[in-house]
C-alpha cells in the first residue's frame, strides 16, 4: 500500500531536478565536493517550500554520501548536538558510502530554553568537523546567528516563480493521470506564493483520486496567501456603508485582531483624507484599542465583539465625506520598521550596554542623552572620535553604526590602527 | 432521566452522517478511497465541526482499527516542545496497525501551542510521512508558523448556515418525538448564534419542560429575554421615554431572570437591528461595551444600566434633532 | 443572646406553609404524589425563598427519613468541586432510606462555580443518577453550563411583592412582641428591596435596639439615610446650593456612616422621585452612573461624591434657564 | 529609641478616660454592670476611637483577668478565615476565667473579609457563642453581611471634632516637654482630617526632628504641601499663568516627593476656599472628579495634573471675561 | 590615547568634591564616619547628581575595596526581578571585604519598577539586611510603596541653579581649552533645562566642531538630539501631515526606544513651547491628557499616539480656519 505524500513521491533525486534554485544546489555540490576539514560549514537559507533540504539529499544521493540529520523535532541542547552531530562530524562514514555530510536542518527552530547553549555548540562543530557540515535557515539575519555567520558559506534558495510551480504542478498531474484546467495550476500556484511544497500538498488535496480538476473544486482551499486575504478585507472594510457590513468584513479576515488593528491604523490615512474623519476613524480605533487592553487584563474575552465593532464599523463610518478611493494597502510600517531594523536595534543596544557601563546610566538613557552626542563627535571630529572609541572600546562595526556614515567611520577605524 | 446528551447521541459518526461542509467531506471521503492524502490543516471558527470532521474520517478509514491508529492531542493536554519530540515521535514512528496506510495525529487548538512546539513539529511531519499523517484544528490559520502551512493542505470550515442547524434541529426533534414549533427553531438559532452544539443542548433543555418546544419555553430555559420585548425596550428609550423603558427593563429581568451582563448583552445585539443612522448604531454599541466592562469591574446593576437607557435616551434626543455625534 | 435566627424560626416547614411562589409550589406537589422527578435547578433573585422550597419539598417528600436522604451544600464554601465530589459520592452511593426513589443533594450557590467544575459537576450528575436527584441553587440560570441546564427542570423563583413582605414582617412583630409601626415597615421594604430574608433580618436587627421598631431604628441599624435626607441633599445642589448640598453629604456620610458606594446608590433611587422633567433625570442617570464606576475602580469618595453633586448643581442651573439639554 | 509609640502611651485604659463618644461609652459601661452583652460591631471612620474602646471596656469588664479573656485579631492581617478559625477555636473553646459570663475576640478590619468569609465568620460566631462575644470594628456597617448585622449591636463612631483633637494634642505635648505651636496644632488638624491616631503619630513623628514642632515640621513629615502653597499653585492657574503654575507643581511632585493622588485631595480641598464664585467651583470640582479617576486607574500624575491646571487656566480665562460656563 | 566622555572626567570622586546639595552631602560624609547607615532612598530629577553622590560616597566608605563592596544595577535594563534577585544574591551572600560593615548596591530607575517587583525587592532587602545596605535612585518618590519608603533614609535631590551649572561649564571649558562664550553658556543652560549632564555633554559636542563654543555650535548640536524631533513630530501633525508625523512616531518608538508614556510626556511638555493661541494649548493639554489614559488603560502604544496626532492634525485646521474651539 502506498503512503507517500506527493511532496516526497515527486522530490527530486538528482540535483538537475531542483527547479529554480538549480544553480543553488550545483554550489551546494560543488562546496560538498571540495569540502575539506579546516574548510567553512554551509548555511542554505531561504523561504519554505524552496528546496534547501531537498537539495541535501539530491547531493548526497548523486555523490553517494550519507546524511546524518539532526532538525527542530530532536532536542538541540549543547549534550545531543555534540553527542550525535558531533560524533557524526568527526568520525568516517560507513565503509558503504563514499562521504557523509551533517545535516543540521532548521536551525530557526533553535529552542531558547530546552536548546540551550545549541547554537554554540554547533559552532564548535563545525569548527572541529572532518565531514561537511551543512545548514538551513529561513532567516539567517536573525541576529543569534550573527556569529554562526562567520563560520559559514551562505548560499541563498528564492521563491519559485508561479510559473515554475505551475509546471512541476502540471507534470505531477500528467503522472498521476489527471487532467487539470491550467487556471486551477494557476490559482493553486499563485496562493502558495513560491512555496513549492505547500502547492503540490494542495494539489494532493484537490486532486487525490479525481480525474478532472476544475476551478470549481478550489473552494475549499484557505488562502495561503494572507495578504491577499487582508487586503480584500480593508476593501470590505473601508468602502462599508453599514456597521454590519464593516464588521462582517472584519470577520472574514484569516488573521488576529492585533495584526488585523495594525493593517486598519496603517492604512486609515489613506481613505480618509478629510482631517475630521481621520481624527474620528482614529478615536474609534483608540477606544478600540482600550477594550484590548481591558481584555487583556481581565481576560474578559466576552468584550472583544466591542473592540472588533469599533475598529471596524467605528473607523468605516468615520468616512462621511471623502470618496471611497482604490488603495494600494501597505503592510503595517510599525511591524515592517520592526524587523528590517532589528540589526540596528541590536547595535545600538550594544552600544548603548557599553555606553552604560562606562557613564553609570542605563541603556535607554545612554541611547537617548548620550548617542546623539557621541555621534555629532564622531562625524564632526574623527580625531576625538578615534580617541573615545578606544575608550568605550567600540569595534568597527559599532564604530560604522554610531556614525551612520562611512566616510566619517572609515576615518576613526584609521585612525584607530 | 438517565438520558444521554443529545449531543454526543447525535453526532456524526461517519462521513456520511456530516451534512454540511459537503466539500471538504466529499474530499475526506475521496482520501479515505485511495487512502493517499497529504497532512491536513483545518481552520474555522468553534462550533463548525472541525474535530467532528477527523473523528469522522478517521472512523471510516480505520474501522476497527480506529483507536490503535489514532492520536488526539487537544488544548488540555500538555502541548510543549517536550511532548512533540517525544510522546508525538514515539507514536509516529511506528507502522500503523490493521490495513491501514498510515495513523493520524490530530492537534486540536494548534494555533494555541508555542512557536517552539510548532517549529519542533515540522521535520516530524516529514520524516514519518511513511507511518503517519498530522491534522491541524485551528481557528485561525495565520497563528501557525509558515514552514508547517507549507506542509499541509489546508482546509477552511466555513460558519454553519441557520438553514443547516434548524435541519439538525428538526430532525433530532422528529427522532425524539419533540414537537418542535418555527417559532421554536426562530428561538433556538437567535440563543445559539451559529453553533451547532449549543443549539442542540437547548432543545434538549427546552424539551425537558414538556414535548413542545416553542419559542416560549426555548426563552424560558435558556435566560433570554424575547429579542421583541429587548427592541421594544430599546425604542422606548430612543423616543425620549426613559421611566417607561426602565420598567420594561426591570421587567424583563424579573421575568426571565436575566442577569445584568445578560441584558446588556441582548441590547447589543438589537443595536444593530434598530432603524437609526448608521454611525449612530456603533456609538451605542461602544457605550454599552462601557457598561459591560463595568458591570464585570463590580459597578452596580442597576445604576449602569438606567445610565445605559439614560444614554439610548439622550442619543434618541439627538438624534431627533439631526445633531452631529459628538 | 443565643437566639435563633428569624430567618429560621418563621421559616414555612412544609409546601402548604409557603404563600407565594404558587405555581412553583403546585408543581412540586406534584413531585411529591407522584414519586418521580428530574434534576431541580432554582433560579432568582435573593431571598425570595428558593432554599425554602427545597427544604418544604423534600420534608414532604421523605417525611420523618428527611435527614437520612437530604444533604446540603454551598458550592462557594466546599472548597472546589473536590470537596463536593467527595461528599457526594460518601451521600449518594448508597440507596435512599424508606419509601423513596432517590436521595436529594442542594447544591447552593452553584453560580459561583467555574464552568470547568460546572463540568466536572455534570459528570458527577451522571454518575448517581440513579439514587440522587441534585437540586441547584442560583441567582441566574444563564451563568449555568448549558448541558446541565439541558438535564435539568428549571423553576424561576419571581422577586416578593412588598405587601406580601409587610404582611410577614407584621406578623412575625405579633409573635415576637415587637412594636413595629407603620413607618417601620415603609423603611424595612425601602432598604430590603424585595428580599424576604434581608426584611426579617433588619427587623430582628432593629428589635435588638428597643422593643418599638420605627423608621429611625431601620435606618440605624442598616446604616442607611433616611431617602427624605437624601432627596434634600439633591434638591439643595439643583437649586444651585452646591456648597450646602456638600455639607448635607458629609452629615450624611458621618452620621448614618454610609460608604460612598451606599449613597451613590440612594442618589440613583432618589432621582427618579425628583420633580424634574424627565429629560433631565436621564442625564442625571447617565452621570450617576459614571460616579458609581468610578467608585468601584477606587477612587476618592470624598471628590467623587463632590462632583457628583457639582453635576447636579450645574444641571439645576441649566434647567433654570431653560437651557436644551447638550 | 526604644520608645513607645504615644498612641499606645496615651492610649486611654478606662471607659472612664475616654472623653468622646459619650453615648457610647455610657452604653458599655451598662454591659459593664450586667455583664450581660450581645455581639457588637463598631462602626466608623479611621482614628475615632473604636479600638481603645473595646480595649477599655475588655478591661474594665474582665479586670485582672483581661490577658486570658481577650484575643484580639486582625481580619486582613491573619491570611484567611481559616486561621481566623483556628485561632478562635482554641481560644474559645475553653470557658472563661473569673467571675465573667464570656470571653471577648476583637475582629479588626472586619469589611476587608471577603462575603465569602463572613458567611464562615457568622457560623463560627454562632458555634462559639455559649463562651465568647466577638466585636467586629470596620468602617463601614454596609460592608458586613446582613446575617451578621442582625446578631450585634451595632455601635457608630462619629470623626473627633478638630477642637477635641487639638486639645487632645496640646495635653499630649505637655506632657511630652514639646514646644507645640498653634500653626503646628493647625496643621496636624489639616493632614489629620479628624483621625486621632494620626494626628498623635504626626506629633510624635515632628517632635523627632526638634523639640519644636510648627507647621513646617508638621508638613515635612507628612509628605504633604503647605495648603498654601496649593493654593498659590491654583492661583497661578486661574490668573493664566499656566507655565508657573505646571513649576510650581513639579516642585510639589518632585522637590517635596508628593503623590499624585496627595495632590489631587489637596486641590480639591482649596477649591472651597477660592475665592471664586460658587458656580466655578462646581465647574472645577468636576473636572477634578475626572482627573482623580484617571489617577486612580493608573495614568501619568504629571500629565494627568498639567491638564487639571490646563483646565483652570482655563477657567480663570473665561472667568476674567465673564463668560458662561459652557 | 583615549579620550574620556566628559560627565566622567569631571565627575566628582569623593564627596569632598560635590559642590552642591550641601546637606545631603553634609548627611553622607557622616554615615562614612559612623560607617552605620540605614537602605537609602535618592530621588529628584535627572542630572541632579543622584549617581555620583552614591558612588563618591561608596568610593569615600570603600577606599580601595570599592570594586569589591559595590553592585550598580538599574531596574529598567534588568529583566524583572528575579535577575535583580539572582543578581543581589550572588553579590550580598558573601561578606563585605575590608573593614566595612556592608556593601552597597544601587539600584538605578527603581520608579520604573511596577508594585508587585517592589514588593518582592522589599523582602530582598530585609533577605540580606546584615550584609548589604540598597540605595534606590528614582526621579518620583511617590512611585516607590510605601513599606520601602519607611525603610529608608529619604534624600531629595533639588534641581541645580542655573548658575551652579554656568559655573561647572566655564571650569570644565577652562581644562579643556575651549573657549567658551557667554552666549554659548546661555544656550547651553537654555537647552539643558537644569540638567548637567545634558549641559556638560553639550559642551563637549559643541567643542568637537572647534574650539570656540557659542550660541551657534551648541545649537547646531542640539539641533540633532531629541525633543526637537518630538516638537518636529507635533508640527508636522499641526500642519496636516499626518503620515509624516505618524512616520516620525514609528522613529521615536523604534529607533529612539522610548515608551509611549515617555512619548506622551515630551509632547504635553512641548505644547507650551508651540506658537499657538493659549486656548488652543489648552486644548491639546487636555486631550494629551485623555490619550494619556487611554494608554494605561489600553493595549498598544502606536495606535493610541497615533490617535493623539490625528487630533493634532485635525487641531491645526481647526486652527488655520479661525474655527473656535469645539
Amino acid at each position: 500500500m502506498s503512503a507517500i505524500p506527493w511532496t516526497e513521491k515527486y522530490a527530486p533525486r538528482r540535483v538537475s531536478e531542483i527547479v529554480r534554485n538549480t544553480e543553488a544546489a550545483m554550489k551546494l555540490l560543488r562546496l560538498v565536493k571540495e569540502w575539506k576539514p579546516g574548510s567553512k560549514g554551509i548555511l542554505l537559507y531561504g523561504p519554505p517550500g524552496t528546496g534547501k533540504t531537498v537539495s541535501v539529499y539530491a547531493v548526497a544521493n548523486e555523490l553517494n554520501y550519507e546524511v546524518i540529520e539532526m532538525n527542530a523535532s530532536d532536542t538541540r541542547n549543547v549534550q545531543n548536538v555534540m553527542r550525535i552531530a558531533g560524533s557524526a562530524a568527526m568520525q568516517a562514514p560507513l565503509f558503504a558510502k563514499r562521504g557523509r555530510i551533517v545535516l543540521i536542518d532548521e536551525i530557526d527552530g533553535l529552542s531558547g530554553r530546552e536548546d540551550r547553549g545549541g547554537l554554540g555548540a554547533i559552532i564548535k562543530v563545525i569548527k572541529n568537523a572532518r565531514v561537511p557540515v551543512v545548514l538551513t535557515a529561513n532567516d539567517p539575519w536573525d541576529p543569534r546567528f550573527a556569529s554562526l555567520r562567520q563560520y559559514c558559506k551562505l548560499i541563498e534558495y528564492k521563491r519559485l516563480t508561479m510559473w515554475d510551480v505551475v509546471k512541476v504542478l502540471r507534470s505531477i498531474c500528467q503522472k498521476e493521470g489527471i487532467i487539470a484546467d491550467n487556471e486551477v495550476l494557476k490559482e493553486i500556484a499563485k496562493n502558495a506564493e513560491g512555496d513549492l511544497r505547500s502547492a503540490i500538498n494542495d494539489l494532493q488535496a484537490l486532486a487525490e483520486g479525481r480525474k478532472r480538476l476544475t476551478k470549481g473544486m478550489l473552494g475549499i482551499l484557505a488562502r495561503r496567501d494572507r495578504e491577499k486575504n487582508i487586503f480584500e478585507v480593508l476593501r470590505m472594510l473601508f468602502s462599508a456603508k453599514t456597521a454590519r457590513m464593516a464588521t462582517f468584513a472584519l470577520s472574514t479576515a484569516d488573521v488576529d485582531y492585533e495584526m488585523l488593528m495594525r493593517w486598519i491604523s496603517e492604512n486609515i490615512p489613506y481613505h480618509m483624507n478629510d482631517v475630521e474623519e481621520l481624527a474620528k476613524a482614529y478615536d474609534a480605533l483608540s477606544r478600540a484599542d482600550v477594550f484590548l487592553g481591558r481584555i487583556k487584563r481581565e481576560q474578559n474575552w466576552k468584550l472583544l465583539p466591542y473592540a472588533f465593532e469599533l475598529m471596524s464599523a467605528g473607523v468605516a463610518l468615520a468616512r462621511t465625506k471623502s470618496k471611497f478611493k482604490f488603495v494600494k494597502y501597505s503592510f503595517p510600517s510599525l511591524l515592517r520598521e520592526l524587523k528590517s531594523s532589528k540589526e540596528q536595534r541590536d547595535l545600538q543596544k550594544k552600544v548603548g550596554e557599553k555606553i552604560k557601563k562606562r557613564c553609570h546610566t542605563s541603556v535607554t538613557r545612554a541611547i537617548n542623552d548620550f548617542l546623539p552626542f557621541i555621534r555629532t563627535i564622531f562625524r564632526s571630529n574623527p580625531e576625538m572620535g578615534a580617541k573615545m572609541a578606544r575608550w568605550f572600546r567600540f569595534n568597527e562595526e559599532e564604530i560604522a553604526f554610531i556614525t551612520g556614515d562611512s566616510k566619517s567611520s572609515k576615518e576613526i577605524i584609521k585612525l584607530l590602527r | 432521566m438517565s438520558e444521554m446528551m443529545w449531543t454526543e447521541k447525535y453526532r456524526p459518526r461517519t462521513l456520511d452522517e456530516i451534512v454540511n461542509q459537503e466539500e471538504i467531506v466529499s474530499r475526506l471521503k475521496h482520501f479515505v478511497k485511495t487512502k493517499d492524502f497529504p497532512h491536513l490543516l483545518f481552520a474555522g471558527p468553534p462550533g463548525t465541526g472541525k474535530t467532528t470532521a477527523i473523528l469522522a474520517f478517521a472512523r471510516d478509514l480505520f474501522g476497527k482499527y480506529f483507536e490503535e491508529n489514532f492520536l488526539e492531542l487537544n488544548a488540555s493536554d500538555e502541548r510543549g516542545i517536550d511532548i512533540i519530540r517525544t510522546r508525538v515521535k514515539d507514536f509516529a514512528r511506528t507502522r500503523a496497525i490493521g490495513d491501514v496506510p498510515v495513523k493520524i495525529i490530530a492537534l486540536d487548538e494548534a494555533d494555541n501551542m508555542t512557536a517552539d512546539a510548532q517549529q519542533a513539529l515540522r521535520r516530524t511531519m516529514e520524516k514519518y510521512t511513511r507511518t503517519a499523517r498530522f491534522c491541524l484544528i485551528c481557528n485561525y490559520s495565520s497563528k501557525i508558523i509558515e514552514p508547517i502551512q507549507s506542509r499541509c493542505a489546508v482546509f477552511r470550515f466555513s460558519p454553519l448556515k441557520d438553514e443547516d442547524i434548524a435541519k439538525r434541529l428538526k430532525w433530532i426533534a422528529e427522532q425524539e418525538d419533540v414537537n418542535l414549533t418555527e417559532d421554536g427553531v426562530q428561538a433556538i438559532l437567535y440563543v445559539a448564534e451559529g453553533d451547532m452544539r449549543r443549539a442542540i443542548n437547548i432543545l434538549q433543555a427546552a424539551s425537558a419542560l414538556g414535548t413542545t418546544v416553542n419559542s416560549e419555553t426555548v426563552y424560558k430555559v435558556t435566560g433570554r429575554a424575547r429579542p421583541e420585548e429587548v427592541r421594544e425596550m430599546i425604542n422606548l428609550a430612543l423616543s425620549g421615554k426613559f421611566i417607561e423603558a426602565r420598567k420594561k427593563l426591570y421587567e424583563l429581568l424579573i421575568t426571565y431572570g436575566l442577569s445584568g451582563s445578560d441584558i446588556v448583552r441582548q441590547i447589543h445585539r438589537e443595536i444593530y437591528n434598530l432603524n437609526i443612522p448608521e454611525e449612530w448604531k456603533v456609538k451605542l454599541a461602544e457605550y454599552t461595551g462601557d457598561i459591560d466592562f463595568r458591570l464585570s469591574e463590580g459597578a452596580h446593576e442597576d445604576i449602569q444600566l438606567s445610565a445605559l437607557l439614560a444614554h439610548f435616551a439622550l442619543a434618541g434626543t439627538q438624534m431627533r434633532k439631526g445633531d452631529k455625534i459628538g
